[in-house]
């Protein structure tokens, strides 16, 4: 795979573009714009970028407001202060107010890299699923991440976008067809099924390829989009495949995972393995170390693929019916 | 029990309300202040009686509620409704509409009653107050009831979205206002100051607060639980252009709001001392009216005394 | 059963009691002392109790700067605000940094009533759950709420309690003994389990009566711990019972179920129902009103479980090992 | 590439400090300002020199962090840790110790380098600021790090905790002092202020924070970003005491402090106006040194100009 563009840079350009084809486009931040790209917006349309400074719930609300008469809002932060400093003001004045406001979030996960505990948001997911009427993506690169900035502009409602500090990985080529809700599958085996999104879709094609060697074969799901989640494909992949592993930069409690162990208990249960962070806060170290350190590498998710077939295996279920 | 008001008194009010669309959103903006209603205050008083009386009969039948701070706040919310903004209770999202934020969102039944006697719904609406299924919920709901701007009750979030309002205004150049009505013990919540700091740091001249002052929040005083003193320096200090007024004196009041469309490029903080529970006798400055209902006998006792309009009396 | 204080009443006089035994208990509201019934406290010990006025996130970083001073600190506002308005700060001034705090947070819950959807808190467990290094006990009534008082005046670290506003129906007598971490079996039974806390467990119980005279045999257990969460005995309600309900007075997304469905998931999936508030905001309306609306009635319950009976059944499963 | 810096030169530093432990947590009330250290003004210098450099050294190493910010406070960092506080290196936790909370977190590098040189930890431990598993996270970590009262990172919260802090002592009836550093930018946070309404109402004069007014936040100059003018009326408004210095003025820094403790029943704010960047040329009010690290070639160059102290150049 090659090297692309952080989610992040792509959602600045994306925003760049938006914002000469719709003039109702309006763009906020809370002082880190040089960091989340809006500052590329900022640059082209200084009347149509407000600066709250570092405040974040101001900006929310000041989103709402804008939002309210007519205008299409952005609204940029790191993600462990969006939403985690103005989660009321979501929950108020933008999920319960049904407001046309998108929330750009950028800097997820561990792979913020040396800033540490205070800045690597590891729990964002957990907080938007809990308000009603917010669509969440989480794209994995480029290409997904311009789609999603585009989706969230034509879609009318809350939106979450979940970007990263890190270039990454190509996934897709350009104009790739996403679909909002529906799930890609990049790769397919009968063994297991990995989900995956954002940083953690290219380690799991990673692990797909070693399972490959290993005579594993794999589905891979990007599921891009978690709310609304793609129930089809998480059912079809626990029937088809009989075990998952969900792979995300993200808590366990509150992310992808929780949300695909929801949907198969409803469903149809099978073993499920979480490549995720468990209760623990992450700390400085390079992005690299980091997802080492707390167990996200593409070696991590082929080891739990290997537990989850295992735990197939002992499970000898015939089902009726379905 | 139910308050009187009658839909002819309604019509009237409505009636009086400025109305300068002339068919599209495009205001001429050289006219902006010369149709001001000519309701006299006698009117407006008359009106806020009405109000008052439906905050009691509406909370008392609802068995919760906040009656208190509804109270303090009804000569405020008359003069915007019925005086100061331009507005059309029949087309209530009329782009070009001036817009009130009620960021003290538990005051809604000031702001219901208000609505319903400008006419944005029936009267009889009021009774439903906090029931299941009803378009007037505990807490303002701008999708559930006509004339409602925004969606409150999580106290201080109301002044951010009143900045984003204004902002758009600029953006749209659209010679809309925005007015935003916050409390006391509101203004502890620091995202108000955040606000604060963005309005005047984008010159928002088409920004009207009022700090609805009645010295009381839950906990007992502002003064024992959170001082906000001195309340006025403060907002100075963040930038704003500040007036102090009684806020039962409709004459202030009008006044004020006058002085602040005046103001070029800064935005006008209204410091309105009132008193809560105000026109009820055993209401007034009692805390504990802050969040509960009158009993059946106190409505009527309320009633009673709410039989004729409070004149001039002004706040503590 | 009876009718005894809400769960916040019996915070409120155990917090008392607490000051009278250890003078090193400091409490701290967002003036909502009389709703918390902080009140109380604050009467007796008025130089230990200290008002924020209405300012949670400012409240939550004194309980912090109280806590590293040595402080046990209690804070209290309504569970919509608190984590709602100060998730950050509880983030990184209390469980980040590993304080002494005890967020007891009351009016949970659509039971909350009339005041509607911005005050009914229905994620805040979604909140907390993502913050490590938080316990977080859900009181049934007024025996666990004293328990959990209690409980959270003597083990050291953050700890959340959730509160409700109605009176509570009397599940304990007097002086239970509860274990931080272990489920309370109430009722036991073969073809289900339902797993309940808080204001739901006495909905359980009355499920669990019906399901009893149409003979259907269920276990109950009482969840009030959700961090630590009883792994073991949910392992085993799976293991012996086959069908699982949560009931809980939350949003499926981050609550009880979830915690449950990401243990059965990794341990024994069978088949789950969820007695939850779906995506959607409450409102106003009295309280048994609103249980009806939003389907978290006994009723609700008996119907969750013949669904996962049913569903047991359309799985024949055998399972080698374990 | 190592910042000079001798253990000889860190054990007078340490004696300096002010040390009165009387065996238990029982502090003389009356002695309390009696002991000032000796510390000269040109040793100040020296040591604010040596911080410097650590700071430049460290964030060279780790290639990545704070340096802009760091710097603008490195005489205020300086005169509490080595001037103005009642703490001791040896006794990290010791309960009558006087606290600092750097709020703006970001500024890390310039509190790891004032408590190494202190004594807290080896100065060693500089080098490893910002890897995998060091004692000196990205943000200061109060249970990695000797010396470090509490984790900040998150703007706008140190403030609150100092608040919690100095109600505790004065609970105790101990006679510990508290200190905050917070920003320019960071005071966008609408919960500084409302720390700043609670400390002045609950009139706690053991309470000192300082702005280090460096007059630039990330995506430019407050100014233009958010303006926080007149930033000196706001914390007289929100009831605190404010003395306003040049930051880099050492005795302009001590007086303040030493006023600040004689102040009772108010806190105070000392606006320190400083230059962020200070002290290299190429670093100086430029705005992208505020999270950007200095290459090898910058560090070697800021090193050599950061060879003898400034002295008395004051702020912008
Ligand atoms: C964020 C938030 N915290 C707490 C509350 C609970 N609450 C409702 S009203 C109120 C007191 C408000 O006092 P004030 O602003 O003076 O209102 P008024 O006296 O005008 O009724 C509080 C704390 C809330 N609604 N929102
Ligand atoms: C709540 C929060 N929002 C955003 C950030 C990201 N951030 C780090 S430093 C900074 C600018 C701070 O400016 P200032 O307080 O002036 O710092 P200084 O100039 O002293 O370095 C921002 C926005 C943060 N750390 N915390
Ligand atoms: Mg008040
Ligand atoms: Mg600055």
């Amino acid at each position: 795979m090659k090297q692309g563009m952080a989610t992040r840079e792509a959602y600045g350009h994306t925003l760049v573009a938006l914002g000469r084809e719709n003039p109702n486009i309006v763009v906020l931040d809370a002082d880190l714009s040089k960091s989340t790209m809006t500052k590329l917006f900022a640059e082209e349309f200084p009347d149509r970028f407000f600066d709250a400074g570092v405040a974040e719930q101001n900006m929310v609300g000041m989103a709402a407001g804008l939002a309210s008469c007519g205008k299409i809002v952005f609204a940029s932060s790191f993600a462990v202060f969006l939403p985690g400093r103005c989660f009321d003001q979501l929950r108020m004045s933008v999920a319960y107010s049904q407001m046309n406001v998108k929330v750009a979030a950028s800097h997820s996960g561990l792979t913020v890299g040396e800033d540490g505990a205070s800045h690597q948001s590891i729990e964002d997911l957990a907080l938007i699923r809990s308000l009603p009427g917010f669509r969440i993506i989480v794209p994995a690169d480029e290409v997904a991440s311009a789609w999603a900035t585009r989706t969230a502009a034509s879609v009318v409602g809350p939106m979450y976008l979940r970007l990263g500090r890190p270039k990454s990985l190509i996934v897709y080529e350009n104009g790739h067809d996403f679909v909002l809700g529906k799930a890609v599958r990049l790769l397919d085996g009968d063994d297991a099924t990995i989900i995956a999104n954002g940083r953690m879709l290219a380690e799991a094609l990673q692990a797909a390829a070693i399972c490959r060697d290993k005579g594993i074969a794999v589905r891979v799901l990007d599921m891009h989009t978690v709310e609304p989640l793609d129930r089809e494909a998480v059912k079809d992949a626990a029937m088809e495949t009989g075990a998952v592993v969900v792979a995300e930069e993200h808590l366990l409690n509150g992310g992808t995972g929780s949300a695909v162990a929801l949907v198969l208990a409803e469903e149809y249960p099978v073993p499920i393995e979480f490549v995720a962070i468990k209760q623990a806060f992450g700390q400085s170290g390079d992005p690299a170390s980091l997802l080492k350190a707390y167990g996200l590498t593409a070696d991590d998710i082929v080891a739990a693929v290997e537990k989850a077939i295992a735990r197939k295996r002992q499970i000898v279920s015939v089902r009726r019916g379905s | 029990m139910r308050a009187q008001s009658s839909a002819a008194f309604r019509a009237v009010c409505a009636k009086r309300l400025v109305k300068r669309k002339n068919g599209s959103a495009d205001i001429d903006k050289n006219k902006r202040t010369s149709g001001l209603p000519s309701v006299s205050i006698d009117e407006l008083e008359r009106i806020a009686l009405t109000v008052r009386r439906h905050i009691i009969v509406m909370t008392g039948k609802a068995g919760s509620g906040h009656p208190g701070g509804s109270l303090s706040a009804v000569e405020i919310v008359t003069s915007l409704l019925f005086a100061v903004m331009r507005h059309d209770p029949t087309d209530p999202r009329w782009p070009a509409r001036d817009r009130l934020v009620l960021s003290k969102g538990h005051a809604a039944p000031v702001l219901y009653a208000a609505l319903a006697e400008a006419g944005y719904f029936p009267v009889e609406w009021l009774e439903s107050l906090r029931k299941l299924g009803s378009p007037l919920q505990g807490h303002p709901d701008m999708h559930r009831t006509p004339g409602v701007e925004m969606s409150t009750g999580s106290l201080g979030q109301g002044l951010s979205m009143a900045v984003g309002m204004a902002l758009a205004g600029m953006l749209d150049k659209s010679d809309y206002r925005v007015f935003a009505i916050i409390g006391d013990g509101e203004s502890d919540e620091g995202q108000i100051w955040e606000a604060a700091m963005a309005a005047a740091h984008y010159r928002l001249g088409n920004l009207v607060a009022v700090l609805d002052y009645n010295g009381l929040q839950i906990d007992g005083p502002n003064k024992q639980v959170m001082s906000i003193e001195p309340v006025a320096d403060k907002w100075r200090s963040f930038g704003w252009h500040v007036v102090e007024v009684d806020g039962h004196d409709f004459r202030q009041l009008l006044d004020a709001f006058a002085q602040a469309e005046s103001k070029k490029g800064q935005p006008t903080m209204i410091v309105a001392r009132t008193v809560k529970g105000k026109g009820v006798s055993f209401m007034e400055n009692v805390v504990d009216f802050h969040g509960k209902a009158p009993t059946v006998e106190q409505v009527e006792s309320a009633l009673r005394e709410l039989s004729s309009p409070i004149t001039g009396n002004g706040a503590r």
